[in-house]
């Protein structure tokens, strides 16, 4: 059995010989993401069945979990990063020939180092390392989103960098408290312990690092500079951002309210927020013009829908927030790389400039739509199932609260419907501007082909057999939910 | 080592963060944002290092066989603190490297000028 | 009814028919018009003989011309007698139908309108009387019986020199010929 | 089996005979009022025969097939209406007298589609005419038909709502075992009978064929026989209305002379109220017909409804 | 194994018909026609069976289940027979535009997915039918593109908020039930309080009255009906709105049950009277809104509306009377609405997609077929008699008038005076009158246009005079949902019933229109003249323009179009134009300057802090 520690090591590894790749051969750089991602894909699959069985604790040298740095690939880590690794995968392989200007050397190294740092983020064991990870995915999607150099990117990023650090410090106040606390690092021991101590201290610790690793998880109102950030980004990378970055941030949060503090009292709170998130999301999306920015702010609403379901805290509510999430990821990300090369066609991002693409880019069009319509959740696409078991979970609560929140996110569905079909419409069925009339049909390269109808084809596959998914996503929630198991298998021997 | 024991290091590393967030809230200047920022950090590294500091406690290392660890300062958020630095330092350096580049784009740093992203 | 009227119905109902259910289209060109009024309400009554103003040609059976006939007004009456189904009357009224009457010198009035449709018959008089008016249509009715009143026949008989008359007037006519003219008999006949 | 048959035939020509009938009966009682001499009382009849006489011009064969429909509908509608007889057998109506040959194949609400047939196949061959009076005319027809429509309807419904049928053998056959209808739904008589005129389409209600505005509207281009033929429609349509309001409201006929006695002495009294008003504007038949007539129908249903329903 | 097959052909020929449609025009055509053809017979041959099977176990842990039975069928034949219809007729309409293999893929797809909706034994794979067919339709409803983007847009998110509805509906049964399995839910349903039951009944009155157009749900229908394709508005408007009526039928009839369902009641109101209300006032207003339309087919989109008034009217009685009538109806609507969707389109087809009602005119003298078929559906629509639509409307005014509404009744038949007024405007200004002299040379309809006309005309009067044929059919449905089935016979009604006998009223209308034929024949023979002969006063009529149809009922319009709005529609769109306000104010709080973004972050953490020392939520 290969070690889970690999799918950090290598990559990581790989991240930093690529520049050398890069001296010694011109073009090399641009396969190493997609290498180091196959890797990753290959391994956290094949460890997927064993974890599904019981987690699998990697302790680093030797020592045993509370005092060392240890690794828990369990089953919600594990298809974490193996979503990870299969979005990073395809948008590597986009990355190939979409990434032609300014450094590539170090667009390739930066891209799999925010791919490493959310792996890191869901297999550690560890609240600094967590942190560390968590670092080590936002520097290098600061700079990614700098990347263009332009001036909206430059801003995007000084932006999000600011924001970013603020939340880092919160984090680090929060690690410093519970160290202060417990005197412990590892979440599994942490949790054991956590009932020992008096609640608003705690509760302090519990707030800084909601809203630290919250800035990152994109929630309401800690999101401002999501809609910079994605927007600005080369495609691919808001593709990593909006499919990856920030599951990985609410796998963050989701962790600390869940197994290190059981705070499940708090989650009516959250849930509020998700649906603030989710309605200002689909909103601000609704009378966007921007068709990156609109897809961002879509990600905060699919937010906000991914934490109303956490915030069930009952196993089906957080199985399905884990479907929003697998659902989401694929089709975000495909709406990203579809976009990014219909932007690069047109030359501007205003939404109308994609009106007539059923013509100019059939296919591209094609995938696009099919991840619109996911999104909206029609069937037979995954969304659906997943927003289907969201509305499943907040029924079979039995709880007005929740079915009166149900009602108000469904209206944030009515308006993802109105903007998401309104782009469709446009894509087939408005006359394309004066100046592209005459273009001929040109679909992008292979390299974009491929990962947006892979993800097509992920999309219709899942949605019309999701059971692919659906026994590592009960396995996962349970990870999430259940904290003894989670404790014993960790501090176990 | 409780949390609100009257120390003075707590106070100090707290002010130390509120004066950074009173900074990076108020000031309108990039620069003096990313000062601010940086005092944050400051005041965060300081507080992780209270936390596993003991009062008249010695370094962490069993050179004499009589020392007992009762004595010694926690020496885990020294090591965090130092991993906090080199993250705060690149982070200083991204951020410098991209105000070079803002200031470039916009000819100025007032943030309130800044604002070619919104809505 | 006496008994001779019964044979007669008995007979040719169709003629006595027509003779007692005169359905009048009047043409109001000119002052003749002033007359009519009377003549269709209750000091008069033509009802009570059958005679009965309708609204349109396609329903009557009587064409009363009444008054001046100027060239634009002919043409409508041209049109007009076409529209009326067959059997059909005419009967001219007042002196100016019949020779042009006080505008006898106009340039733009008609003098002769037999010229270009069939009139069955005429009540002189400038205007003639109620009473007049009875008195044509008395004697209509026994145009009608003796099988004189054949305006209808004769426009059809010699449509072609009709319609030669009016477009001498007119010039090319707006409207398609009603009956076969020679012209077109001929090239009908291969 | 042959009382149905000669029902059959019966029937339509005791519409046909009465009606052209009352047509000539109209035209002389309006002269009398007027003070004129009159036509004789069969003109009508020699009306038509001169029509049937003429060569009529044709624009299409909907133009024809209209007045088909008209004339059709409206004497099968004759044979859904009893004509006096009394009602022995509640089963079986047919047998026992009562001149309805086809009573068991429908009821009111069929009678009251059938008389959609006239106006309907009016409509068409107008339309097919392609005279712009012609359309004016049905428009106004049609309106005029929605306007008495209103009140008619609920007269209708509050008779059946009061007899709970829809059958008019049985509503006759109530009526007289325990009274006319005239008495027990009497707000429902009154305002039947303000929308008489309107139905029949005499004055002040007769817009639709306005000759002098509209020359005579959906007839501008009929002539000759289809003339001949509508005209006699008209008049199966002034018996079937007249025999409508007979059987609904005044217990039908013991048989076939009562019946038509009281007929006439409805129709008089309509043709009278016709013979003095001058015609309005569809405007304010519209608005006649939606204010008086169906309000005390109205107030009579909400009567029928509430008795039943206590 | 019926369902399966029928369903196996119609998703395949749908998502065949598009690669085929790359490769050969005509091979698609003929594939698409055979495809619809072959589904026309194979539910035609699955006549009277019935069963359920599973045909997909451990969807989300659900198992999927198809069903046959008297109700499914009715529904798949009516979707079949239109869907066949519409194809066909498509097969001229389309050639030649944009997109075509994409217009087959997606209104086969249409027709699959409704007639999986009928054949869904649970209520999972009946949404998830039922939300196929939606965006397809919308698809198909953006086709013509223009003013039609608009149109589809706000059809899919009407009707992804009566999606949400029932979603919650359903869901809401799943989580109090356990299944959502029709069968089982049917037994278990009583066991919950009537509360809830009203509620989900609710929940699924909005998904399905938006998609039925019930008033005051209806707004989307004028604008999708009107810009779709016109074999799309005959599929739209004669089945696809009828699944919404399947949907009431499904859930009120054979889910909740008629005890229960009648049991929903409170002192004043019950659902039920509730449903009625809301069918009357979906009789009137839209009929009368239809009388004003200047557009064909916008006037018989609100036609629609109207006509589903009488449908819901008649269902929501839940007598076997009324239930009858409104499945005949919905079988004779889905035909004659059909047929005038189409007629309309020949004529659009043949004039270059003319269809202002105040621009056409005697088009009888170009296509008389066309004509024909359409007064047909005309009179159809009326319910004149010995058309189908007098015996189902007859039904429904029995049962109003037995069940002692004579309000509802009254609203009924004044509702079909105001179709009489709008089917006349619509054949009159189209067919009738003067022909304009641009379309004096304008050819028939082709020969796939007429034909589904004339299939369409031949049912209705076939029906018309023997409507026992159908009603043998839906005898079994009524039989099924619990209410005794109506005692008909082939030509109509026995006496226990109303005696209805349309045979002898087809005879008798029959002899007096040979008799009146024959004392036609006596007399002189008619001389044909032109439309220009026409009477003016004498003067001669300019060729064309002597067409009255502008503000045809003027009287009416001047009197009732103040009232006459769509007030539903109005405040439906002032409050979307509200919530765009509102969405576009809302986007102000990133205000771009990343102070306040800070400031958000840490108002957060203090607001947790605050909450937490105030609350002591944790």
């Amino acid at each position: 059995m290969v070690s889970p520690i690999l799918l950090i090591a290598v990559p990581l590894g790989l991240a930093f010989i690529t520049p050398l790749l890069g001296l010694a051969r011109k073009g090399a750089p641009r396969y190493v993401p997609a290498v180091a991602m196959l890797f990753n894909l290959l391994v956290s699959v094949s460890l997927l069945p064993d974890a599904l069985r019981a987690p699998i604790v990697v302790r680093t040298a030797g020592w045993a979990p509370p005092f060392s740095i240890h690794l828990v690939a369990g089953p919600l880590g594990l298809l974490l990063s193996s979503l990870i690794a299969l979005i990073g995968l395809l948008v590597a392989v986009y990355g190939m020939d979409y990434i032609r200007e300014g450094a590539t050397t170090r667009y390739h190294v930066l891209s799999i180092l925010i791919l490493v740092g959310a792996t890191g983020v869901v297999l550690t064991g560890d609240v600094f390392n967590l942190f560390v990870f968590f670092e080590i995915l936002c520097i290098s999607s600061y700079a990614l989103v700098a990347y263009w150099g332009d001036s909206a990117s430059v801003e995007a990023g000084a932006k999000y960098l600011i924001q970013g650090a603020i939340g880092s410090s919160f984090v680090l106040i929060g690690i410093g408290l519970l160290y202060g606390a417990f005197g412990a690092l590892s979440m599994a021991d942490i949790a054991a312990n956590v009932s020992s101590v008096s609640s608003f201290r705690l509760f302090v610790s519990l707030a800084f690092l909601i809203t630290g690793f919250g800035v990152e998880a994109a929630v309401f109102p800690l999101n401002a500079w999501l809609p910079d950030a994605h927007s600005s980004a080369p495609s691919s990378i808001s593709a990593i951002l909006s499919g990856i970055a920030i599951k990985a941030g609410i796998y963050a949060v989701a962790r600390v309210v869940y197994t290190i503090y059981g705070a499940q009292s708090i989650l009516p709170f959250v849930a509020l927020l998700s649906v603030a998130t989710l309605l200002i999301g689909e909103m601000c999306a609704f009378s966007q013009n921007d068709i990156k920015r609109l897809l961002a702010y879509s990600s905060i609403g699919q937010m906000g829908l991914i934490v109303f379901g956490l915030a069930m805290a009952s196993a089906t509510g957080v199985s399905a927030a884990l479907f929003v999430v697998i659902s989401h990821a694929l089709a975000k990300a495909l709406l990203f790389l579809a976009s990014g090369y219909m932007i690069l066609r047109t030359g501007s991002r205003e939404v109308s400039s994609l009106n007539g693409m059923g013509t100019r880019m059939p296919l591209t069009s094609l995938c696009f739509t099919v991840g619109a319509f996911s999104l909206v959740g029609l069937p037979p696409f995954v969304g659906f199932a997943s927003k289907f078991m969201i509305v499943r979970a907040a029924l079979e609560t039995a709880d007005t609260f929740f079915v009166v929140l149900l009602a108000i996110a469904l209206i944030g569905t009515v308006i993802e419907g109105a903007y998401f079909l309104r782009i469709v419409q446009g894509l087939y069925f408005k006359p394309a501007p004066q100046q592209a009339r005459e273009e001929t049909r040109k679909e992008p390269p292979l390299s974009a082909l491929v990962p947006v109808g892979v993800l097509a084809a992920l999309i219709v596959a899942v949605g019309l057999y999701p059971g692919l998914v659906e026994r590592a996503l009960g396995a996962a929630a349970n990870d999430l939910l259940d904290r003894d198991s989670y404790v014993q298998n960790v501090m176990g021997d | 080592m409780s949390l609100l024991s009257p120390s003075i290091h707590y106070v100090g590393c707290f002010s130390l963060v509120l004066i950074g967030l009173y900074v990076v809230l108020v000031k309108p200047n990039l620069i003096k944002v990313i000062i601010g920022i940086n005092l944050m950090d400051t005041g965060v590294n300081l507080f992780l290092v209270t936390v596993g500091y003991i009062q008249g406690g010695t370094a962490p290392i069993f050179s004499e066989a009589a020392r007992q660890p009762e004595g010694m300062v926690d020496p885990v958020p020294q090591a965090l603190v130092l991993t906090a630095i080199v993250i705060g330092v690149s982070v200083l350096a991204l951020a410098l490297a991209l105000t070079i580049r803002v200031y470039g784009h916009y000819g100025t740093l007032d943030l309130r000028k800044i604002k070619g992203l919104r809505w | 009814m006496d008994r001779n009227q019964i044979t007669k119905w008995l007979k040719s109902p169709a003629k006595m028919a027509h003779k007692y259910s005169l359905h009048a289209v009047y043409f109001c060109t000119g002052c003749g018009i002033i007359e009519i009024p009377p003549v269709i309400t209750t000091r008069w009554d033509a009802e009570r003989f059958g005679v009965l103003p309708v609204a349109t040609p396609r329903q009557g059976n009587l064409f009363m011309i009444t008054g001046y006939v100027s060239l634009k007004t002919l043409k409508a009456i041209i049109r007009t007698y076409e529209q009326m189904p067959d059997p059909k009357y005419t009967v001219g009224f007042g002196s100016c139908p019949i020779n042009g009457g006080m505008y006898w010198d106009s340039y733009n009035t008609i003098k002769h309108l037999d010229r270009y449709i069939p009139v069955d018959g005429w009540i002189a008089g400038c205007m003639p009387r109620p009473e007049a008016v009875f008195v044509g249509v008395t004697h209509l009715w026994t145009l009608i019986d003796k099988g004189k009143a054949d305006g209808y026949l004769r426009y059809k008989r010699y449509y072609a020199a009709y319609r030669r008359n009016q477009e001498m007037l007119f010039g090319e006519l707006q409207w398609p010929p009603l009956y076969p003219t020679e012209a077109e008999a001929e090239e009908a006949r291969p | 089996m042959v009382t149905r048959i000669i029902q059959l035939l019966l029937s339509p020509l005791i519409a046909l005979a009465v009606g052209v009938l009352f047509l000539g009966l109209s035209r002389k009682i309006i002269a009398r009022i007027h003070r004129r001499y009159g036509p004789p009382l069969y003109q009508p009849v020699i009306d038509v025969i001169r029509m049937m006489s003429q060569r009529s011009i044709s624009h299409g064969s909907l133009f024809e097939l209209g007045v088909v429909l008209a004339l059709a509908g409206s004497l099968v509608t004759v044979l859904f209406i009893p004509l006096g007889g009394t009602v022995i057998c509640r089963q079986n109506p047919l047998a026992h007298g009562v001149l309805c040959p086809l009573s068991s194949s429908g009821g009111l609400l069929v009678v009251m589609y059938l008389m959609l047939f006239g106006p309907l196949g009016l409509a068409l061959g107008a339309g097919d005419s392609a005279n712009p009076n012609a359309s004016i005319g049905v428009s106004r027809k049609l309106l005029l038909a929605l306007a008495y429509e209103v009140p008619f309807l609920l007269v209708i419904l509050a008779v059946m709502s009061h007899y709970r049928t829809i059958s008019i053998t049985e509503i006759v056959a109530r009526q007289q075992e325990s009274g006319w209808g005239v008495l027990s739904v009497p707000l429902s008589a009154v305002a039947a009978f303000l929308i008489l005129p309107a139905m029949l389409g005499i004055r002040p209600f007769d817009l639709v064929s306005a000759p002098q505005e509209i020359a005579s509207g959906p007839l501008a281009e009929y002539g000759g026989s289809y003339l001949a033929l509508l005209a006699v429609q008209k008049g199966v349509h002034l018996f079937v209305v007249i025999a409508l309001y007979v059987d609904l409201f005044l217990g039908g006929g013991v048989n076939l002379a009562t019946f038509l006695v009281k007929m006439l002495v409805v129709f008089v009294a309509a043709e009278m109220i016709a013979a003095v008003l001058p015609r309005i504007r569809i405007e304010s038949a519209v608005r006649f017909c939606w204010k008086w007539p169906t309000a005390l129908a109205l107030l009579q249903m909400a009567i029928t409804v509430l008795s039943k329903s206590v | 194994m019926g369902a399966g097959a029928i369903l196996t052909v119609a998703l395949a020929g749908a998502g065949l018909s598009y690669p085929l449609g790359l490769l050969s025009a005509k091979v698609r055509n003929v594939f698409a026609t055979a495809v619809s053809a072959l589904l026309v017979c194979l539910v035609a041959a699955a006549y009277g069976r019935s069963g359920e099977h599973v045909y997909y176990s451990g969807f989300l842990g659900l198992d999927l289940i198809l069903r046959t039975d008297a109700l499914a069928w009715f529904f798949a034949i009516t979707v079949s027979l239109v869907g066949c219809l519409s194809v066909v007729f498509s097969l001229r309409y389309v050639r030649g535009r944009e997109k075509v293999s994409f217009y087959y893929f997606a209104l086969l797809l249409v027709n699959a997915a409704m007639l999986g909706i009928v054949f869904s034994g649970d209520l999972l794979s009946f949404f998830i039918f039922w939300e196929v067919m939606s965006w397809a339709a919308y698809l198909l409803i953006s086709y013509n593109r223009g003013r039609a983007l608009y149109a589809g847009l706000k059809y899919i998110v009407m009707s992804i908020i009566g999606s949400c509805a029932m979603l919650v509906g359903l869901l809401s049964l799943y989580a109090a039930h356990d299944t959502l399995v029709i069968s089982e839910l049917a037994e278990r349903i009583g066991s919950r309080g009537t509360g809830f039951l009203l509620g989900v009944l609710v929940a699924f009155s909005i998904g399905f009255g938006i998609k039925s157009a019930m008033v005051p749900l209806h707004t989307w229908l004028p604008d999708a009906h009107s810009e779709a394709p016109s074999p799309f508005s005959a599929v739209l408007s004669g089945i696809l709105i009828k699944m919404g009526i399947y949907g009431f039928v499904l859930v009120m009839y054979a889910l909740v049950g008629l005890k229960l369902l009648l049991g929903l009641r409170g002192a004043w109101v019950s659902f039920n009277s509730v449903l009625c209300w809301l069918g009357a006032i979906g009789i009137l207003i839209p009929t009368f809104i239809a009388v004003l339309q200047t557009d064909a087919k916008r006037l018989l989109a609100w036609s629609s509306i109207g006509q589903i008034g009488y449908i819901i009217l008649g269902m929501g009685f839940a007598t076997s009377l009324g239930l009858t009538g409104a499945l005949f109806h919905t079988f004779n609507h889905a035909v004659f609405k059909a047929l005038l969707f189409l007629a309309v389109g020949a004529v659009e087809y043949r004039t270059g997609g003319v269809r202002d009602l105040n621009e056409l005119g005697g088009l009888i003298k170009r296509m008389p077929v066309t004509f024909a078929c359409a007064l047909v559906g005309g009179l159809g629509l009326i319910g004149v008699p010995l058309t189908s639509g007098f015996v189902s409307k007859w039904l429904i005014y029995k049962t109003l008038i037995a069940e002692g509404h004579p309000f509802l009744a009254l609203a009924a038949l004044v509702g079909t005076w105001g179709a009489i007024l709008y089917v006349y405007k619509l054949l009159h200004n189209m067919f009738l009158g003067q022909l304009p002299e641009k379309y004096a040379h304008l050819e028939a309809a082709p020969f796939t246009m007429r034909l589904p006309l004339v299939v369409c005309g031949s049912i209705i009067i076939l029906f018309g005079i023997l409507p026992g044929i159908p009603l043998g059919a839906v005898g079994p449905i009524v039989g099924s949902l619990g209410l005794e089935p109506v005692q008909a016979t082939l030509t109509g009604f026995g006496p226990q019933v109303g005696p209805l006998n349309m045979v002898s009223i087809f005879a008798a209308a029959a002899l007096a229109v040979l008799a009146v034929l024959l004392v036609l024949r006596a007399s002189a023979a008619p001389r044909r003249v032109a439309q220009e002969d026409s009477y003016a006063a004498g003067s001669p009529v300019p060729a064309g323009r002597y067409h009255h149809t502008v503000r045809f009922y003027d009287p009416l319009e001047g009197a009732t179009i103040g009232y006459l709005r769509d007030w539903a529609d109005e405040f439906y769109t002032r409050v979307a134009g509200g919530a765009r306000g509102g969405f576009d104010g809302l986007r102000r709080i990133y205000t771009g300057d990343v102070r306040n973004y800070v400031m958000y972050i840490v108002c957060l953490l203090a607001f947790l802090i605050f909450v937490q020392m105030v609350w002591h939520i944790w």
